[in-house]
């Protein structure tokens, strides 16, 4: 029990206190060669900056979060269901890989300002761009998921006569599952970006008209503020995917083979 | 066969009846011939071991009567119907060395799972319990595969297989993983149970003992492509015993099927026989 | 002054063509909004704003939007595409494009720029530069040209001698960062420039006059009440760009209302004034012919609501 | 061999005529529709503007390919020499991830001014900012590679006192390539990006600059021969990726067991 | 024992000798006992064999004499030296079930490896080819281990083990992933080389057959923690040749260590062994 707090204690406090000397060393290294705050600000200058005004970076990053989680959703539910597809057809995997890795390769600079045209203003161009900058990494994973099978599994549930539909839910699902929370772990951070960007673009409120408006005023403490919070989103979301994986996944890598 | 595909429940029939079959495997643009021209009868409630060397053809021909894979030549009659129809009428039960539990489904569920599919749902969770019962793993009910060693897997994968009360049981190296003790645990495991449920069997080893001990007959196959070169009759009695193992005609029948089996093993048209210069 | 009884409420949308900022068009329609200016007209607006990558005018095309902003230069080129967009009022006067140079640079007109590292934003060489170096016998081939983007640090950093700005915007920045510069404004310089004007379609100037009068009105009346509370404008403008810096939004804002000041009244300008611009225009290739400037620009509107220089 | 070629010819005739069964609904549908060319130009509008000044686009393409590679090598050689100590040893893992992570949820958006300013003008931010985004997949990847050897194979190098390095050079690094190379297919795409959004922002030359004049002269036919041309660079470089791989890995997923 | 480690060539010491060993793994927050008080002695030159339930540490206990895992308690010396040494001296060979070939060597390369570590670089495409001949997969030496069946991959191991001359030879159930024939095959070929090399051998099978067949003392160990519960002398002539496993008194040596083993084992105490209630 002691050992295992312990051990806790450690995987807790390692990140904590790396980050904590790195944070030091910039604090030091900016102050002793005396660079400019608007070039590089140091950790505290941003801290009194986060302090200056919580609420405002707690209202950019709720509504950046609520596009990011948008975004991220329709994205992993529409990535599945046309996995489900691919998963199925490999002629259809070929046919839709080349569109699909267009769409990966497509710069959001390039059709933020389309989205806007396209999707009205608001929320909705935001959710797409978050969408679709996830997209991609869900739908490779979900296919490779739900081809992923124990094919003894498979053919267990083939000679107890299994429908496909039951092959599907009680064998493909699950399987997937790994696969599907790997791409979610690649996902959360790519899905915050895009709503950043989106919101950087187009100026709508956010995290990204905090960055835009930071930049435009050369205060580069409330710029790395923003930097400061999108990370701290970042870890929390990262780990929050890590959690529930724990939890859904009990079975897959934590079992303990006796 | 197909004309007697009417009557799946008569039991006149034998389980399993393959003539003249023969599959090839594609691999990149040519065929690669598995088996040839096998001939086979398992009659009802018979246990039929299948040996041979490694790569003649054993699994391929469990998977085609498991109608997992369709033949390429040749016909193929399950429980009197044709592949298909034994597997739509879910008589059907299988074991593979590697048993492919689900991970994500405790003990009794994955033996339940087999109820759920099949449609069994009447007092599943007492067959499950029974079934457990009798391969000796009712205390890990509620463990998970992962938790489990492959000896207790393979309780677990014979519970699925037979929870059902299927008519035929198909087994291919069911027991490959297990250390030796585990080993012979199981095969008397398995006699028990089938002694009682007279399930016919079809039993895939890499072990002439194991064939030998369990089988009514002993099928041998040989060669790449794999062809049925004998068929032992094992005529020890019932209930087998482990005592048996020292009796001399338990020996014979072994050195019976094992010359059988190296003599008809041609080590020329194998990759993973000797080549051939080799003194 | 204000409109009858019996008109219906309007539902609009007002995009500004960048982010939110106080340049003095955006300004008077955050003003007119708050102030009430708007309702007085019966106007319902939204106000959104634009990435500056022109999705603002494509959304006046659509209908998505009745009112945006745009340079002249920019209103001039899109005629030339024959893209039916049309101006009803000037608030700038003159240009916001400039250039700045380090005070200890001795880079103080143009001529100086020989040899120099001149930097140009957003991937072309404005005609505004082409102007400046021929009116002093040079081209650009004399100068390095760098593409430098939109970031005023890079300058202050020393990578560039001369740098492009918006006159209203960057050069407090760049002062404000501790750095004396030299501006140089290429109107003073012989070069005949112009800035921000609403914008709308000819559908929407041949059918709805009546809504664009009313917008014009209040916005005018807001910008009259800008320049006696600049202070509070600025504070209504932060509404908008939530924790921009106050002062620099003010100076913004007192640049753009020196810009666009004119004896007839802010917001109005003459054919002349954009035949001008067109020739530089041309001159230098931005646009490949001459544009029409009435089919660009329509004062009439504007023109009207003022009565010697005051708002009726 | 007949029915080699026939298998051939399938594989890469599948996403061609996917692609040109999409590309026409589009044109049909824009005609149909009478979409305005602005707001989304017919294919072959955007193959006219292509074709007018491939000389523009060929360079443009050159520049940002340039950039994007770099930035790939760059992190590729910068994340495997961070593996190889992350690999080593998990304190340092879990001291060096959050860091990692601020840097990927970090916008490229936010930075990139700044990269200006702290490395000049031309190719240098450019291949930096390519190098940042493609750095964390890079990195994990690499670490689980170098993590991912065969305990078999360790236990008999070490019974024969292979040497830490031996074991390294002959064990961890061939052991690594296939996540390596599963690394680089999710980067390349994303360098791409990287360098055209660098070019973007500052408005250098490559295909970013020609977004960026694309978006300021309505030219939406040019804007999308842009996109074009950067999934066509994607969909090469990716291929390309994959034919090394299959050449490197020839031991790896293509082999047969017999 | 660290005193003789001077003299690490003297062949009067024994290859291994193994005082009081005990081993605890740790897991989670406890530690789990897997050998307890193990004694054994490998005489120089000589073949043991070691036998047991799965999980009552035959692994753990070659991975400590191979010097791969520090043990809890005891003391350990191989070749007259620490086990360290022993590695040191690069006198060690090593088979495992699954034997860990590197997929991106061509078989003669695999086996070279050796030769590249340990130094031994002279005349090394002369050995590795006599090696490669003698296990008899000279043909496929440029194969990659993705190629071979279970069966050549074994052979590969095998060489890879020997072809540094090492002293003693660590093997690990290296015949567990064959067929019957094969593994017949192995034996003998396993046989022939020990004869003529006279290294000495610790071989770990499940195996109570091949165990009995081949070394010239058995170990039986019993329960977890593993116990060293017997040691049998196999006192059948050399070389051995398969007809000996007719004779009576390899099935007397067989029956005797099969009922050590059986005996021995206590189902309480192991997961997969039975649970108490089952009759
Ligand atoms: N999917 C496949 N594609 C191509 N060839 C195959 C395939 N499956 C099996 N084969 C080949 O068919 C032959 C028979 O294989 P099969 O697996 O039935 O043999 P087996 O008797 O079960 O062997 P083992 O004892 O090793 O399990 C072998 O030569 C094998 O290489
Ligand atoms: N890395 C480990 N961590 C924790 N426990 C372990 C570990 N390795 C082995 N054990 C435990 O130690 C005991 C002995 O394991 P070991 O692998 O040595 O047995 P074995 O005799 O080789 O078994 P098998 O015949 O199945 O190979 C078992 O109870 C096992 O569960
Ligand atoms: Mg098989
Ligand atoms: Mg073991």
């Amino acid at each position: 029990m002691n050992r295992q707090i312990r051990r806790k204690v450690i995987i807790i406090l390692t990140p904590v206190l790396a980050s904590a000397l790195l944070l030091a060393v910039w604090e030091t290294w900016v102050r002793v060669k005396d660079v400019k705050e608007y070039l590089l600000p140091t950790p505290s200058a941003v801290l009194t900056a986060l302090i200056d005004d919580p609420g405002r970076y707690a209202e950019g990053a709720r509504l950046s979060l609520q596009a990011a989680l948008g975004g991220l959703l329709l994205a992993s539910l529409g990535a599945f269901i046309l996995a489900v597809a691919m998963a199925h057809s490999r002629a259809l995997e070929r046919a839709l890989y080349p569109p699909a890795l267009a769409l990966k390769v497509t710069p959001v600079v390039a059709v933020a300002p389309l989205f806007t045209i396209w999707f009205g203003f608001g929320l909705a161009p935001k959710v797409l761009i978050a969408a679709m900058i996830t997209f991609f990494p869900m739908l490779v994973n979900s296919v490779v998921g739900l081809r992923s099978i124990d094919p003894r599994a498979h053919d267990f549930m083939r000679t107890i006569n299994a429908s496909p539909w039951q092959i599907f839910w009680r064998l493909r699902v699950p399987s997937s599952l790994p696969y599907v929370f790997a791409g979610l772990r690649i996902s959360v951070p790519l899905s915050l970006i895009g709503a950043v960007v989106a919101e950087f673009l187009s100026g709508s409120a956010g995290m990204g008209q905090i960055i835009l408006i930071a930049n435009g005023d050369f205060d580069t403490p409330a710029l790395f503020g923003a930097i400061f919070v999108l990370a701290a989103l970042g870890i929390v979301l990262t780990s929050s995917v890590a959690l529930v994986e724990r939890r859904v996944l009990f079975w897959h890598h934590s079992s303990v083979s006796l | 066969m197909i004309s007697t595909s009417q009557h799946p429940n008569l039991s006149t029939h034998p389980a399993v009846e393959v003539r003249g079959l023969s599959h090839r495997y594609p691999v990149g643009n040519k065929t690669v011939a598995a088996l040839q021209g096998v001939n086979l009868t398992v009659n009802d409630g018979e246990f039929v071991a299948v040996v041979g060397p490694s790569g003649c053809g054993k699994t391929t021909l469990l998977s085609i009567i498991a109608g997992l894979l369709p033949p390429t030549d040749g016909q193929v009659s399950v429980l009197g119907g044709d592949t298909g129809s034994a597997r739509r009428s879910q008589e059907l039960g299988l074991v593979t060395q590697d048993p492919g539990l689900l991970p994500w489904l405790d003990v009794a569920s994955n033996v339940r799972l087999t109820l759920d599919i099949t449609g069994h749902v009447d007092a599943a969770d007492e067959r499950v319990n029974e079934l457990l019962e009798r391969v000796g793993i009712s205390h890990f009910a509620r463990y998970y595969p992962g938790q489990l060693s492959g000896g207790m897997r393979q309780r677990v994968a014979l519970a699925r297989a037979l929870v059902h009360h299927p008519r035929l049981l198909l087994m291919d190296e069911p027991f490959g993983a297990l250390d030796e003790i585990s080993r012979e645990e199981m095969r008397f495991e398995l006699l028990k149970v089938w002694e009682q449920e007279r399930t016919s069997v079809v039993f895939v080893t890499h072990s002439i003992r194991e064939a030998v001990l369990l089988a009514d007959r002993v099928v041998v196959i040989n060669g790449q492509p794999g062809r049925v070169t004998d068929v032992v009759e094992i005529d020890l009695e019932r209930p087998r015993s482990e005592s048996m193992e020292e009796g001399p005609r338990y020996q014979s029948l072994l050195a019976d099927v094992k010359g059988l089996l190296v003599s008809g093993n041609d080590p020329s048209d194998s990759l993973s026989a000797v080549p051939e210069d080799r003194t | 002054s204000s409109s009858a009884e019996d008109v219906e409420l309007a539902d609009l949308t007002f995009m500004a063509g960048f982010r939110a900022q106080a340049n003095l068009p955006f300004v008077a329609a955050y003003v007119a909004q708050d102030q009430g200016f708007f309702a007085d007209e019966k106007l319902n607006v939204s106000i959104r704003h634009s990435s500056g990558q022109n999705e603002h005018l494509k959304l006046l095309l659509e209908d998505e939007v009745q009112f945006t902003t745009g340079t002249a230069a920019q209103v001039l080129r899109r005629r030339a595409d024959e893209i039916p967009i049309k101006a009803v009022a000037l608030f700038g006067q003159r240009g916001d494009q400039g250039f700045v140079t380090r005070a200890d640079s001795g880079i103080e007109t143009p001529s100086d720029f020989e040899g120099r590292s001149v930097g140009f934003k957003a991937g072309v060489v404005p005609a505004e530069l082409h102007a400046l170096l021929k009116n002093v016998g040079l081209s650009v081939d004399d100068v390095e040209l760098r593409a430098v983007g939109f970031d005023p640090r890079v300058f202050i950093e020393n990578a560039v001698d001369v740098y492009p700005v918006f006159l209203d915007n960057e050069p407090d920045t760049i002062r404000r960062a501790g750095l004396d510069i030299n501006v140089i404004d290429p109107q003073e310089f012989g070069v005949p420039t112009l800035g921000l004007t609403y914008l709308v379609t000819e559908e929407m100037l041949a059918e709805r006059r009546d809504v664009i009068e009313r917008f014009l009105r209040a916005t005018l009346r807001a910008v009259e009440w800008i320049k006696t509370h600049v202070d509070e404008a600025v504070a209504i403008t932060l509404t908008y760009a939530d924790g921009a810096d106050p002062e620099h939004q003010r100076f913004l804002l007192t640049t753009d209302l020196e810009n666009a000041e004119r004896a007839d009244g802010i917001g109005r300008g003459t054919l002349a004034q954009w035949s001008a611009l067109t020739d530089v225009l041309v001159e230098f290739e931005v646009l490949e012919s001459a544009v029409d400037v009435a089919s660009a620009f329509d004062g009439s509107l504007i023109d009207a609501l003022y009565e010697d220089g005051q708002i009726n």
